[in-house]
């Protein structure tokens, strides 16, 4: 989950890393005197390009900032409802710099990326110059090393005074990095300030999903990313992307439902979403996610890709039966069911008079000639 | 075959639990040497027919297991893990999913220096047809020995490519699915390298999916001589829009790689064929017998 | 060094140990109400047996806990001054248990050792009941895994709610050894009270000497456990044990200065002190140490055994220099002087017509000759 | 010889500190390749004749070197440690003393992961005479190659006993003072057992003291046949007063073990003698040839 701007640099100022003056607010009546301005209005939204989407205005009052926030606070973007508005004073700034903390999965360790060129164009930087990003790994079991941050801060270029205050802001990452199960704490740009101080400008912090029960103190619904879609997946428990297609694709496994893709792809058809019903899904997760592809109008045919290991076809079997029984069977469902309790499953979609088949590439076969012979 | 077989002696962790019990019993029937199970505080019950014991320890003491399988809930599943490497288990294939990454980030690194080998976690396990099955792989399409060893980062793409495999006279030394979670055990190119070393297995089929960057470097431990037997690919996720961003951090560390086009052009660039569909997969793997 | 009982209690408090209700004194005057009688009167003081030495009264009421209390701050036990007094009120125990976490040395791990039968007669129960008490180890990469707690928790045979219970305080005691450089936690014994609470009534805290500096928090002077002799011996920076005997001995390396002890008994000599001027002592810490030697009137001879590595022959004879030109030649000084910078030292030493022997067994045999020569 | 050899290329730790340039110096002086040093955020300079790095890695990089030795006070010690473990370097020696126990817990098991053998804490170094020197033994005692391993946890001592060896005709392949801390690298059965399959080393000189349970190893090792070359034993402290206890936990722990009455009954029941005096070691070596 990516927290927004605001809560991750609260989390870093918790652990000494300074941010801009500012304050958040969730309505606009909120905005009162306090700051000084001309102050940034920062829309809160959990993804990258915002400063062109026009999410962050400049402000030279309250009545300003004001109208900006109201703007903000009504608007959906990219399916995501803005929620907070962050007003910052500005810094006198005098260089920027980027650096993050993240997992190394290929290493198995932890990765420290950093450039003394921060800002916007950092992966214009790390393409056109990857001699001016420094990547420095570190292991679990040794932890983070003050002989790593100093070749950091050697290659940072940072000196004196400086240089402690540097480390204070990498310790801190870390620290935010292990307490919070962070798979990614970003900092772009830190900003170096005319006095010579470092100030967080933009924090992006993603905290492992698997991990928010060690976590109570993150408000999922308040602090995270998750759109409106997301969130209702989530309580629903399968895993949904809409897609611009005609066809309804379920499968179970990530790996399964993408080649089912791949597949009607294959054959000249257009999938109209991603769903991926997970491992040992019980009915009612089958028969909400079904549901949600019949009376999906943009959908012509559904194809149902189940090849079973902990998921099991009786379960499978039943769901269908009940999202059929209760909306209906408004256009062709063509399902393919193998593994686990397959036999079982056959047995109960028997009474639907729906197709069993064997392979997928037979069950997408006779979808496509379905969809040709109506459509074509 | 690798890493199960007639030796394999398995204790299950969460055996009380509904998928470790009925999964105990899958193994059972698969012919796999289930031992027994554990369960802290429920020592002393018997399931599916064999013993539960409160501790790895006292399971092994009792059972001369040497293989674990872990179905214990995931906020739990690191301490199981770390009680079988403590207790000197070989193998721990860990199916459990959504584990904490930094979680595993340990575990996967103190199995190293213990000298355990971890599968997982997040996968479907490992069978060695009509020997030995440690995992969920379902029980009905296993039932064919043969030259193919077969690496899956996916679980249920690894049973679909079993199945047509099988169906196209191909039987299986073992199958691996290694996991789909960001930080897992053996990985890809590891688990090659085994292949590389099994007799019995004459061609491996690498089953990836977009993301990461297993396939790019199984292409390189190709290009390096490290794997000279024939292997046959497939990649799930070719038509899938780009999933989330893992920040900046995340397109400098990628550069680029993970992308379906990517990846097949590392493993073409190696000599691989990457089969389109899992059925050309099979059509690969006859031209090259 | 090893933290007094009411510190040690205070620490594991802070991580959720109850320990029974009391108060800690300097002063008689500083008992007032407040506490339920009788109390018991504990003198704080940093070694065993306080029991059986009359350091643990009980006390009826206000009065009495003065009288004890005074009684106990005026001595000096063992070379240490009691400076705090401890009251606690009784807890109705309703059974006892022993536990303690320390470094594994030879495993280069951690260790829990437990019993079920805890109290002052502990180390009888491990020698006579070697099967009542639980070993267990765990790596610090692994950490304190809930796996070994519960083979513990059933090994001492607790349940239910206390199961969870003393779970904490196992977890505490881990947070302990590892958030204050512990060499040893302990708790003996551990109550389990009446109405079912853990209770620690003694607590010994070991921190690591060599980690102080992490614990700022840490009074080393009023929470430790030094004595006079040892506090002295920290400044002037060297490690000093009296003994009984009449032969002053001084070495570098607390080996060889043993070594050198025991060659001194071999040839019927008896040792009256261990002073190691440690590894790369300057001319002061010889200084210091020789003129301790010469002024102590118990003292018949001194042996000086020097083999440098880090250490320098020539600082070594300056501080010999310094010390006789301060305090005077009261006694014969035997020095044997080898290793780094040898040749130096012997050249600054050739003024005081000293003999500088090549090899300790004759620097120790002269001695034994002059000291039978002028006492026999 | 063991640990040291003529290919052994040293980098110094903490070389711009006194005890560090000293030694450094000492150390060409017997004939040691220096090759560098580092002190963070000195590199550039040059001390003793040898180029200055700001890490660890930037001087393996730059000059080869494959050892290091660490001067770095304590509070930095574990630092510079971890550095020189993860810049793969295969012997680190560590002279520092006052290292934090939990510190050295943490970088000798890190060291056992990654493949770097250390020497110490709170030690002498390692010396093969007229070799190599990596430590702080003093160049003027060691001008003896011959047939004697000794191994000691006390400093000092090692120089004494090294010393009479000599005096009395014998040689040594490798003198290695493996430290005096309750935790280090190498111990005195895994340097014992380095001397077993060294060819140069036909007898073992093992240097004790009381306290720990190196001494009741080595006896068991012994026994067990894993160490058949002959030992002679010394242990400082027969008369020395009891030392600190650690608690009920230490004795429980130590259980008589540690005690000079104890390590000598130990040894000796493993067929080593245990000398009472330094020149009785030389005695009884000479008894062995």
């Amino acid at each position: 989950m990516r927290l927004l701007e605001y809560k991750g640099k609260d989390l870093l100022y918790k652990y000494g890393v300074e941010k801009p003056r500012g304050m958040v607010i969730s309505s606009p009546d909120q905005i009162g005197q306090g700051l000084k301005y001309p102050v940034f209005v920062k829309a809160q939204v959990p993804f990258a390009g915002r400063a062109k989407m026009g999410l962050v205005k400049r402000a030279n009052n309250v009545d300003e900032a004001r109208a900006v926030a109201r703007d903000y606070l009504g608007k959906v973007i990219q399916d995501f409802p803005i929620r907070k508005v962050l007003l910052e004073e500005g810094s006198p700034i005098k260089k920027e710099y980027y650096i993050s903390m993240t997992v190394d999965r290929t290493n198995e360790r932890y990765l420290i990326l950093a450039s003394p060129e921060g800002g916007i164009d950092i992966e214009e930087v790390a393409k056109e110059h990857p001699e001016k990003i420094f990547r420095g790994g570190f292991h679990p079991f040794a932890g983070l090393r003050d002989y790593l941050v100093n070749e950091l801060i050697k290659f940072m270029g940072i000196q004196g005074t400086q240089a402690r205050d540097f480390a204070k802001v990498v310790y801190a990452m870390y620290q935010v990095m292990m307490d919070y199960d962070a798979e990614l704490v970003e900092i772009n740009p830190l900003a170096l300030t005319e006095d010579g101080k470092f100030i967080a400008i933009d924090v992006k912090i993603m905290v492992d999903d698997n991990a928010l029960f060690r976590h109570g103190d993150i408000n999922v619904e308040e602090e995270g990313d998750l759109t409106r879609e997301e969130l209702e997946a989530r309580a629903a428990g399968f895993h949904y992307v809409e897609l611009p297609g005609d066809i309804g694709i379920i499968g179970n496994g990530a790996g399964l439902t993408m080649a089912t893709m791949d597949l009607v792809k294959e054959y000249g058809g257009e999938p109209a979403d991603f769903l991926d019903i997970g491992g040992g899904a019980s009915r009612d997760i089958v028969k909400s996610a079904l549901t949600l592809l019949l009376k999906d109008a943009r959908i012509r045919a559904v194809l149902i890709n189940i090849f079973g290991g902990i998921t099991r076809g009786d379960e499978v079997a039943y769901g269908v039966t009940e999202a059929i029984r209760e909306v209906g069977v408004s256009k062709p469902i063509f399902i393919r069911l193998k593994g686990t309790n397959e036999e079982e499953g056959r047995k109960i979609l028997a009474p639907l008079n729906i197709k069993i088949y064997d392979t997928a590439e037979e069950a997408v076969q006779d979808l496509m000639k379905s969809i040709r012979g109506d459509g074509k | 075959m690798i890493l199960v077989n007639s030796n394999t002696k398995v204790i299950v962790q969460g055996i009380t639990g509904s998928e470790g019990s009925r999964h105990a019993q899958y193994m059972l029937q698969y012919g796999t040497k289930v031992v027994g199970g554990v369960t802290p505080g429920k020592g002393g019950q018997s399931i599916v027919g064999v013993p539960v014991f409160d501790s790895v320890e006292e399971a092994v003491a009792k059972t001369g297991a040497n293989t674990s399988i872990v179905f214990v809930p995931a906020r739990f599943a690191a301490d199981a893990v770390f009680e079988a490497i403590d207790a000197g288990l070989g193998l721990v294939v860990v199916i459990t999913e959504h584990i904490p990454i930094h979680d595993a980030l340990k575990f996967v690194n103190y199995a190293k220096y213990r000298g355990t080998t971890i599968v997982g976690p997040n996968c479907p396990g490992v069978i060695s047809p009509t020997v030995s099955k440690v995992g969920i792989l379902p029980n009905s399409i296993y039932n064919k020995k043969g030259p193919i060893g077969i690496i899956s980062r996916s679980g249920t793409l690894t049973y679909e490519l079993s199945f047509l495999l099988s169906q196209a006279g191909f039987g299986q030394s073992t199958v691996v699915g290694v996991g789909g979670d960001p930080v897992t055990g053996i990985d890809t190119v590891e688990t090659a390298m085994m292949f590389e070393k099994d007799d019995e297995t004459k061609l491996i089929v690498a089953v990836g999916e977009i993301g990461g960057d297993a396939e790019e470097r199984l292409a390189k431990a190709i290009l390096e001589g490290k794997i000279t037997k024939p292997v046959v690919g497939f990649i799930a996720g070719r038509t899938a829009p780009p999933g989330k961003r893992m920040g900046h951090a995340g397109a400098i560390v990628s550069m680029g790689m993970g992308t379906y086009a990517g990846k097949v052009e590392a493993l073409r660039g190696a000599g691989v064929p990457v089969a389109k569909t899992p059925l050309e997969v099979a059509k690969l793997v006859k031209e090259r017998f």
